[in-house]
């Protein structure tokens, strides 16, 4: 798993088969509103894709999707985007993480909610994606 | 004695899972089977509220407009699926620090088998 | 309701569990629990809770599954029991 | 023989299902499914409960990921 | 800041700090203490304002997200929550101020995940203590968990295969504590502990009541390492890092003990948990057995902090029996122990911490009388901390023993006061075997010719840097003076924190 594969053909597949599961990661992420989905699942797809990469291409030439340094940062920033919301809405006067109180002007209640689910949703996923394969980095021990 | 059968056959399959899985985490030698032991009890513990949340008559915890809200009978309780889905989060973190304990212990003793660890650990 | 399908799924998890403790190939192991994972969330779906079903598909199959895969990749592949 | 004394599978008299407690409190679970589009305009109700009614959760969870990747990254890295 | 916020402002403080560890440390790697050290001062000073602000007004509720609890998530601040996470958030402070340079002696390079792990074991210490909710409880047990075994694998050799017994262990406690919620929840349909106090009495006569409630104890006692259940604990704080055992040893099992008392006596009433099902008594039986049998497998050893860890098995010991008890001179002794012990753990853990640092051993059984000699003030604040867990008069460690043995004497229970006596006759064993060693035992051949060829005076010269000893003396002190006064803190706080029925 640490130097490319012999087979052409995995590579192949893998390069071509990456970017869809990425894109029904995003879908799902996007959709979680709706369906069954969200920032967890999403995360987890986003993740399986890039690991697939890894698996397939190696360590090496897989580092352009997600570099392994700055996978510890960003999921560090990804759980601060979701604090952070939370931060915001106390220092504006209500309680932690009550989103009606975000400074969003000139919308009710319930559709800054709405929106704020789907940002505090792009931290979690940030989060969960960079973790998984941070924590495939490590136990492969590169 | 079929009536109780019939409402409750899940919930004895999955004490006898947690069992399954104890024994497995208790008496298993190999780190890699205690894992999976590991991983079938919080299956098992998932599974429970899962099956205690399931409504008869009632649909998928997601609004659908030809059915009314203000009848709770009609949509699944989806208080305890949330409540799952962090305890999957959690069980999936801790099958992957677990993972590299193991290949940590590995690393040092170069071996996975309990007695045999236990022997070069003197 | 078709109780009897939910009843094959459960009795399918059992075996699969059993299964995957008894074997002594580890990757064989690995393999087994990936099918005990698919059929706790065809369980799950079953229940009505498609969230965590398809939490338990997405992660069981795919990241666990790879997890597994590379633990014994950077192990050893036999068990003694 | 503990769980046969539970409320069956699927009965809705289970407590639970209910909508208010003895107690004269409002039961969570029957309170999300009638409010939760009325709060947040959200369909899916399971995405409301994770992240609006009970975000602490999951933040909780989402720390509980970056917890298990700085563990690990503690545990295996021999070098940085 | 509003006194209001304070409930989540504790645990929220750490959350910050832990995920901006790795911003700060990735950069540079020095400079990651800082945020660390800062957040747990910060958190000292809510802990200690919600302290006296809940003392004066009241317990305050806050409700997370602005949803009322039954439907949203409630952090409480009561007495006895302030009280424990001032003591975990002091304690830390201390801990973290020392560990800057064994860190970096015992495990280099990697200061910053250490950092950020250790923010991430308290937050999920104090999350745990302020917690209103059974759920909320279990994923900040998870958080605490997934730290403490992180920061256990890292160490001797054979640490990861302790932390890997810690990790078995402490997740089948998890998984028998979130199956017993689940019985609870299923039982009375809310998760709120509030609201499952005020619906309990209605259900706790059936049998998912009881055994929910049970397997909760189990799961807790795991993490508590209560007697049977406290197989993993000696060898995980003898192979950890000496730093990551002096954080871990004296307050996370103390949390458990915190978790137990909290639903056995505040969520269920003290007349079912401690007379319809006979759980108290069976944890205080247990705790007795625990202290006799830590207290005599603490003489057999020979290295220090496995000696250290089976006395933490005797003083979990003896928490329980302050919970078995059940009645309010118990509960006070319990709560007071927990304070003590605490302070008593944190001292003698950082002592051999300081030894490994400059002697590079804690074994028993080289220690001579040189060591008054090169480490002068650490031997005293050994003595000091010594005589406080032995149970002398003017330490604190004298006073939490002598609640509980009011205690015992009110109720009746011989048992237990005969195991407070022998235990303290058998801690004396082992701690004056060390004292005798170091003061005593003259210092063999072989160190007297290698300080003879080194040349240069021995006086005073391997004593601790001054960060590592300030710690050390100021818990020493602050046992001498939570001994003197512990009548005042026992008519100032504790008294609050009795629950109603007990």
């Amino acid at each position: 798993m640490k130097s490319q594969t012999d087979s052409p053909i995995i590579e192949v597949a893998a390069r071509g088969l990456a970017p869809v599961i990425q894109l029904i990661g995003i879908y799902v992420f996007f959709h979680g509103h709706y369906g069954p989905g969200g920032g967890f699942q999403g995360g987890v797809l986003l993740a399986a894709g890039v690991l697939l990469l890894r698996m397939a291409v190696g360590f090496e030439n897989s580092q352009v999707q997600v570099p392994s340094r700055k996978t510890l940062i960003l999921c560090s920033v990804g759980a601060l985007i979701f604090a952070g919301t939370g931060l915001v809405a106390l220092l504006m006067g209500g309680n932690f993480m009550d989103y009606a109180h975000l400074p969003v002007p000139g919308m009710e209640a319930a559709d800054i909610r709405y929106y704020a689910i789907l940002f505090i949703e792009i931290g979690v996923t940030m989060a969960v994606m960079t973790a998984l394969i941070s924590i495939y980095d490590d136990l492969l021990g590169t | 004695m079929l009536e109780l059968l019939k409402g409750h056959y899940a919930y004895f399959f999955l004490m006898l899972l947690f069992v399954i899985g104890l024994y497995a985490m208790m008496m298993k030698k190999n780190l890699m089977k205690k894992i999976m032991g590991m991983s079938m009890v919080q299956s098992a513990t998932i599974m429970v509220w899962i099956v205690a949340a399931f409504k008869h008559g009632g649909t998928v915890p997601i609004l659908d407009r030809s059915i009314p809200v203000d009848n709770p009978d009609l949509y699944i309780n989806p208080l305890p699926h949330t409540l799952m889905l962090t305890a999957i989060v959690v069980a999936v973190v801790t099958l992957g620090v677990s993972f590299a304990l193991v290949i940590s212990i590995y690393r040092n003793f170069k071996s996975l088998d309990e007695p045999t660890i236990l022997k070069r650990m003197k | 309701m078709q109780w009897q399908i939910e009843f094959l799924l459960f009795v399918i998890l059992i075996i699969a569990a059993l299964v995957a403790l008894g074997i002594r190939n580890l990757l064989a192991a690995v393999v087994t629990l990936t099918i005990f994972s698919f059929m706790a969330a065809l369980i799950m779906i079953y229940m009505g809770a498609l969230d965590v079903g398809f939490t338990e598909a997405v992660v069981g199959a795919g990241v666990v599954g790879i997890f597994n895969v590379v633990a014994i990749f950077k192990t050893s592949r036999k068990s003694c029991d | 023989m503990t769980v046969a004394d539970l409320p069956p599978r699927g009965d809705i008299g289970a407590p639970i299902q209910q909508q208010v407690n003895p107690s004269g409190t409002d039961v969570a679970g029957a309170y999300y499914i009638e409010y939760a589009y009325r709060d947040t305009h959200t369909p899916n109700m399971v995405a409301v409960v994770l992240a609006d009614y009970r975000a602490f959760d999951t933040l909780g969870e989402v720390i509980v990921v970056f917890a298990g990747a700085i563990g690990c990254f503690f545990i295996l890295r021999r070098r940085t | 800041m509003n006194t209001s916020n304070i409930p989540v402002l504790i645990p929220a403080v750490f959350m910050f700090a832990a995920l901006l560890v790795p911003l700060v440390g990735l950069w540079k790697k020095s400079l990651s203490i800082y945020p660390a050290l800062l957040g747990s001062l910060l958190a000292a000073w809510f802990s200690a304002s919600g302290l006296m602000s809940t003392i004066e007004h009241g317990p305050i509720s806050y409700h997370l997200s602005g949803w009322v609890p039954p439907l949203g998530i409630e952090y409480i601040l009561d007495p006895l929550s302030a009280f424990i996470c001032l003591v975990i958030t002091s304690i830390s402070t201390i801990v973290i101020f020392y560990s800057r340079s064994i860190v970096r002696f015992e495990t280099p390079e990697k200061e910053m995940p250490f950092y950020a792990l250790c923010m991430l074991f308290l937050m999920g210490l104090t999350g745990m203590v302020m917690t209103g909710d059974f759920f909320n409880l279990y994923v900040f047990l998870e958080i605490s968990a997934l730290a403490g075994y992180a920061l256990i694998a890292i160490g001797d050799k054979r640490a990861p295969v302790a932390a890997f017994k810690y990790l078995t262990l402490g997740t089948a406690g998890a998984a028998f504590y979130l199956l017993g919620v689940s019985f609870i929840f299923i039982s009375t349909g809310t998760l709120n502990m509030g609201d499952v106090a005020s619906v309990i009495h209605l259900v706790d006569h059936t049998v998912p009541v009881m055994i929910g409630l049970s397997l909760i104890v189990l799961g807790t006692g795991l993490k508590m390492a209560m007697f049977p259940m406290h197989a993993w604990m000696p060898d995980a704080y003898t192979y950890a890092s000496s730093a990551a055992t002096a954080l871990i040893a004296p307050i996370g099992t103390k949390v458990s003990a915190y978790v137990l008392l909290r639903i056995m006596f505040d969520v269920f009433e003290p007349s079912y948990s401690a007379g319809e099902l006979p759980l108290a008594q069976i944890v205080g039986y247990l705790g007795a057995i625990g202290v006799i049998w830590g207290s005599i497998l603490a003489i057999c050893q020979k290295e220090l902090k496995t000696m250290l860890a089976y006395s933490s098995v005797a003083q979990v010991g003896y928490i329980g029996i302050g919970i078995g008890l059940a009645s309010p001179l118990g509960f006070i002794g319990a709560v007071l122990h927990i304070l003590n012990h605490a302070c008593m753990k944190a001292c003698l853990f950082l002592i051999s911490g300081s030894m490994r640092f400059r002697l590079g051993h804690s074994w028993i059984p080289k220690f001579e009388n040189s060591l008054r000699i090169t480490m002068p003030w650490t031997a005293v604040a050994f003595v000091v901390a010594a005589i406080s867990m032995i149970g002398l008069p003017p330490t604190a460690g004298f006073f939490s023993k002598w609640y509980l043995a009011l205690g015992s004497i009110e109720q009746g229970a011989w048992i237990f006061l005969i195991v407070l006596l022998v235990s303290s006759l058998l801690n004396a064993v082992y701690f004056f075997r060390i004292i005798e060693k170091m003061y005593i035992r003259p210092q063999s051949e072989e160190m007297i010719k290698a300080q003879d060829q080194d040349g240069t005076p021995v006086w005073g010269r391997k004593e601790a840097p001054w960060s590592m000893l300030a710690p050390v003396m100021l818990l020493a002190t602050l046992l001498i003076v939570l001994g003197i006064f512990n009548v005042w803190i026992v008519t100032n706080f504790i008294e609050f924190m009795i629950p109603i029925g007990l």
